[in-house]
């Protein structure tokens, strides 16, 4: 027997806890059951694209700060990247060993942040605080290297800004240390919790088409077995000289997105490692020109740059018209792709698991509406 | 005379809550606090003290909305339907052998009784608001409610058949004859009790329909200043009722070595009873709906069932 | 005569100067009203872009803000201070002000950032508000982008402050 | 490798559409005068060669289509050929440039490992491009994005409409001509 009830349209957002920012969902619901789901946003659409197109090259590095303000490093390096292909710089050995433990380290902020957070939406309360305790720690060497906190504007068009602080290497290597300690703590605290269990497995189940056919990319993609991770596919940088693996799902529920999540702090601190051991102790640490010059004027022409950040795939067009201001830019936001998959998914589910699939998805509002 | 005595012991029961209930919620903060890697409340007084006075003061003074589309008359009424009961059940509370209320032969029924009263309070608050979240917060508090009535009550049945009264004064007496607490014999029962406790309160992991991530506030989300004072007083309040029966009918209510008067023994007892749930609201995450309503149905229910069961062949076997 | 926290008390019958200096008591309860006030502020979940994960951090266990009895309510009707933490854009500014005329007095609201307090780097952008102060009226200004925890506490000590000179009856212009 | 994904798409485009439409004609005199007084900002130094319309672009292969040679069914033959097949749409990105506008789709293929630039020329006037969303899911926010800030139509996509503006906003703020006036929007 069912019993009918009156549809209802339920607005979520752009104030609301879990949304973690100014997103909104305009849920049609049939009692506690959603029969359909339209995400709103652009409530913090800032165009930074259009002002890309006002700027110098170097300008717009600390624009790309504000995208995924979680995970910045990489959309500074994307962005860099990009315009050094039109440039065909090389980057010198330094710089490139600092932009990975930078990005790596930032990389497992995020992911801490996204571990609290999530926690925190499902009821929650301690793993969020436990989660910014370590986190702080991280942003502490972040903010030693760069002078800021989350928005670094570290990197700079052939190599990095600033030269790592003495002993920085060595307190890198502490403070992952004692990451990888908090980490099994955490494990031990949360991922056999019965309750957390029964909130996430089988919960926003998508499959490997889905992945695939709604360009989702990610810690997302790998747990439903995608096994895509830019750094392994497509080495940039110089990814292809550390030794780690790419953790992959088949599950493809929010339990197996946790996993991977987890899993990748892990292979980040061992990238880090590794990286700190082998960094050269002397060197250049940005390409000579890119030093000198502040009005850089690639070459006409353009192309398209991707890197893996903590959301997924993020890309960069740069457009060059071999003038001092680039004629487009065009930001690919993994979030932005990712958060579409959300009309398809919530369908079916019902109130309570909609902040446990969003809050799966590590959706960065800066980064949905650029 | 006696009516002057009456009222007096009804108004110093009432500052005297009003002030546990003040400290119970610094408590709470300070202990998830420490659990959290931080202090919690320190500025305000000495180790925060007056952290709570400050908060219960500010929002005795914070502006009354009333919202334009809500239902007034009912809007109004919910907090107090739901603020008065959660003090009314301490009427019949026993703190120690010679500081009690009224002496009720039907104590436990009367405190089961009033206490489901204030369901009914967030029902209407959280209808009249009209806003969806507090409705949707209200039904699920008071399907939550309801259902773990049944289990709460059930558990606390097998206390009744051992003692053979209902006269909260008569279980701590039977539990001081047969020389232990109730706990021992009537631990499954306990157990019960203390689980469905806590979906009655709607504390963490049953916390639900206040579930700030889903539901913003749930039903008291359109309530502001005093108004929301009370919801949240009636919150603290009935936890310490529900805290206070459970050392009444398992913990041997205020029995204890007589190097501390009987009445600390209780409150003792009573703050470790609310210890436990702070601390659980520290660790779990929510529990779903569906799991919710499926361990109350399924789990508790029977188990509660059970114990009456085997309470009763014992004291028909015991004679 | 003089009265204490009035400018021009000139114009004033000296009467009725005098009533008003007897009633001392009076000035006592709104500063009692302050203290509590300033001892709890209750600011609403409103986090908007990058600010929003330092207002966060703010929370975390190194910062802690719930030691100044500053705690986060998810529900505008029980907050008392609004952070408007990250760039408001032309899309977001009704909700924004919305949630404020939600907001039970006496209320405030403190603008985190340079996004929040003008624009900041996106002032040139098409669809960001220069300055939350165009529709809601700001207390405080937090300059910073974000800024950094320790910045938002001064902020709230700001407002604290504030408060407390306005109970007193002082004028405050600038926080 | 890129050489013959190159190659291979070249063949599979010219064999789907029945003419030869990418293929390379021979580099012209660069005296021939192509509409650049219309566009007298970029040609400065150099002159800007003809496009090769299939060329290596960075090493990866770009394909340049007229927006009257793309299709859904084109999208679908990229998808899904046995050889091709690139199920992963990467990135749209719109350009206005002065006399032309370009929508262009980056493919990658998770069986093969292989990429693809496709770039959709249309005109300023009526920019059209049929819509990837009945083909990529992917395409459904990325194009809307583009019509929302470019003002590109994309026929066939099921749900084109404003994402990240206002839906009454007017105008399309990356198009190269639009001018941003914060006062008239009530924002300054």
């Amino acid at each position: 027997m069912s019993i009918k009830t009156e549809e209802m349209v339920l607005n979520m957002g752009p104030q609301h806890p879990s949304t973690h920012g100014v997103f909104r969902l305009k849920l049609h619901v049939s009692g506690e059951t959603i029969t359909k789901a339209e995400p709103v946003m652009g409530y913090l659409h800032r165009g930074s694209e259009k002002l890309a197109e006002g700027f110098i090259y170097t300008q717009f590095i600390p624009y790309t700060d504000r995208l995924d303000y979680l995970n910045a490093m990489t959309n500074n390096y994307v962005y860099c990247a990009g315009v050094e292909k039109l440039l065909g710089w090389e980057i010198p050995e330094r710089a490139e060993y600092l932009r990975v433990i930078t990005m790596e380290l930032n990389r497992i902020a995020s992911h801490l942040v996204w571990w609290g957070t999530y926690l925190l939406d499902i009821g929650a309360l301690s793993p969020f605080l436990y989660a910014f305790k370590d986190r702080e720690i991280v942003l502490d060497r972040l903010n030693e290297i760069s002078g800021a906190r989350m928005t670094f504007n570290y990197m700079r068009v052939g190599g990095v800004k600033w030269d790592a602080p003495a002993g920085w290497i060595e307190k890198v290597q502490e403070t992952v240390k004692q990451i990888s300690e908090s980490i099994e703590m955490f494990n031990t605290l949360v991922t056999g919790n019965e309750i957390f269990q029964s909130r996430t497995i089988g919960v926003g189940k998508l499959t490997k088409e889905q992945v695939i056919d709604w360009g989702l990319s990610g810690p997302i993609a790998r747990a439903s077995g995608v096994n895509i991770d830019l750094r392994k596919t497509e080495p940039y940088s110089i990814y292809d000289r550390f030794d780690f693996d790419v953790p992959v799902a088949e599950e493809g529920d929010a339990y197996a997105r946790y996993k991977v999540r987890i899993a990748e702090i892990r292979e980040s601190i061992k990238i880090v490692e590794q990286a700190c051991s082998q960094i050269p102790a002397e060197g250049e640490i940005i390409h000579k020109k890119g030093a000198r010059i502040m009005m850089i004027k690639p070459p006409a022409g353009e192309a398209y740059t991707r890197a893996e950040a903590s959301k997924g795939e993020i890309g960069v067009y740069v457009v060059s018209n071999g003038k001092t201001k680039p004629y487009r830019v065009k930001l690919r936001r993994p979030s932005f792709v990712n958060v579409a998959i959300l009309q398809d998914l919530l369908v079916g589910a019902s109130i309570q698991d909609v902040v446990a699939i969003f809050g799966s998805l590590d959706v960065v509002l800066g980064e949905v509406d650029a | 005379m006696e009516l002057v005595y009456i009222i007096l012991y009804a108004v110093i029961t009432l500052a005297v809550l009003l002030g546990a209930v003040t400290y119970a919620i610094l408590f709470e903060r300070k202990v998830i606090g420490y659990m959290q890697l931080r202090p919690g409340p320190n500025r305000h007084g000495p180790w925060g003290m007056l952290q709570t006075v400050a908060d219960v003061m500010k929002l005795l003074m914070k502006e009354d909305i009333i919202p334009k589309n809500a239902d007034k008359k009912v809007f109004i009424l919910a907090p107090i339907i739901a603020f008065v009961p959660s003090f009314a059940i301490f009427a019949s509370i026993s703190w120690s052998d010679n500081i009690y209320g009224a002496d009720l032969n039907i104590g436990l029924l009367y405190f089961i009784g009033i206490s489901s009263i204030t369901t009914l309070g967030v029902l209407m608050g959280g209808w009249s608001s009209n806003n969806k979240y507090s409705l949707l917060g209200a039904i699920r508090g008071v399907a939550q409610v309801i259902s773990y009535e049944i289990p709460l009550v059930l558990s606390v049945l097998g206390v009744v058949i051992l003692v053979g009264s209902l006269n909260f004064r008569d279980i701590v007496y039977y539990q001081e004859s047969i020389g232990m607490w109730l706990i021992i014999p009537q631990f499954l029962a306990f157990v019960v009790y203390m689980i469905s406790a806590i979906a009655e309160l709607n504390r963490s992991p049953f916390d639900l329909p206040e579930a700030e991530s889903e539901l913003v506030s749930g039903y008291h989300t359109e309530y502001s200043g005093f108004r929301f004072a009370f919801f949240m007083l009636a919150e603290y309040v009935y936890a310490y009722a529900i805290a206070a029966l459970a050392t009444t009918l398992f913990l041997g209510g205020w029995l204890g070595p007589a190097f501390l008067p009987g009445i600390v023994w209780f409150f003792l007892k009573m703050s470790v009873i609310v210890f436990f749930w702070f601390w659980l609201r520290a660790t779990l995450p929510r529990a779903r709906v569906d799991n919710l309503m499926r361990f109350g149905w399924k789990v508790l229910i029977p188990l509660a069932l059970l114990n009456i069961v085997i309470t009763s062949i014992i004291k028909v076997w015991m004679g | 005569m003089e009265l204490k926290g009035f400018r021009e008390t000139e114009q004033y019958d000296p009467r009725v100067l005098e009533d008003v200096n007897k009633s001392v008591f009076f000035t006592k309860v709104e500063q009692l009203k302050a203290w509590s006030r300033t001892r709890s502020l209750w600011p609403l979940t409103f986090g908007l872009a990058c600010c929003a994960i330092e207002m966060m951090s703010t929370g975390g266990s190194r910062y802690d803000f719930d030691r100044f009895g500053v705690i986060f309510r998810a529900s505008p009707r029980h907050a008392d201070v609004m952070i408007v933490a990250g760039t408001v854009t032309a899309k977001m500014a009704p909700v924004l002000r919305t949630l404020y005329d939600q907001m039970p007095e006496p209320k405030w609201v403190i603008s985190m950032g340079s996004c929040a307090t003008c624009g900041g780097p996106y002032k040139e952008s098409y669809s960001v508000l220069n300055g939350v102060d165009k529709i809601v009226p700001v207390d405080i200004y937090v300059p910073g982008c974000p800024p950094t925890p320790p910045a938002l506490i001064d902020g709230v000590e700001l407002l604290r402050e504030k408060i407390r000179r306005e109970a007193k009856g002082e004028k405050v212009t600038q926080g | 490798m890129s050489q013959e994904v190159l190659d291979l798409v070249t063949e599979k485009v010219h064999s789907f559409l029945g003419e030869e439409v990418l293929a390379y004609e021979e580099p012209e005199p660069p005296e021939e005068p192509r509409e650049e007084e219309e566009k007298p900002k970029r040609k400065k130094k150099e002159e800007p060669k003809p496009e090769r319309p299939a060329s290596l672009n960075f090493g990866q292969p770009m394909i340049i289509l007229n927006t009257e040679h793309w299709s859904q069914a084109l999208a679908e033959m990229l998808r899904d050929d046995e050889e091709l097949q690139f199920d992963f749409l990467s990135c749209v990105t719109g350009v206005d440039y002065p006399e032309h506008m370009e929508v262009i789709y980056n493919l990658y293929s998770t069986v093969k490992d292989h990429y693809l630039y496709v770039k959709v020329k249309t005109s300023r006037e009526e920019p059209a491009v049929a819509s990837s969303e009945p083909v990529w899911k992917a395409g459904d926010y990325m194009e809307r994005e583009i019509y929302d800030l470019m003002g590109i139509e994309f026929p066939g996509h099921k749900n084109q409409k404003r994402i990240l503006l206002a839906d009454d906003w007017e105008g399309h703020p990356l198009r190269k001509d639009y001018v941003t006036d914060k006062k008239a929007l009530g924002l300054d």
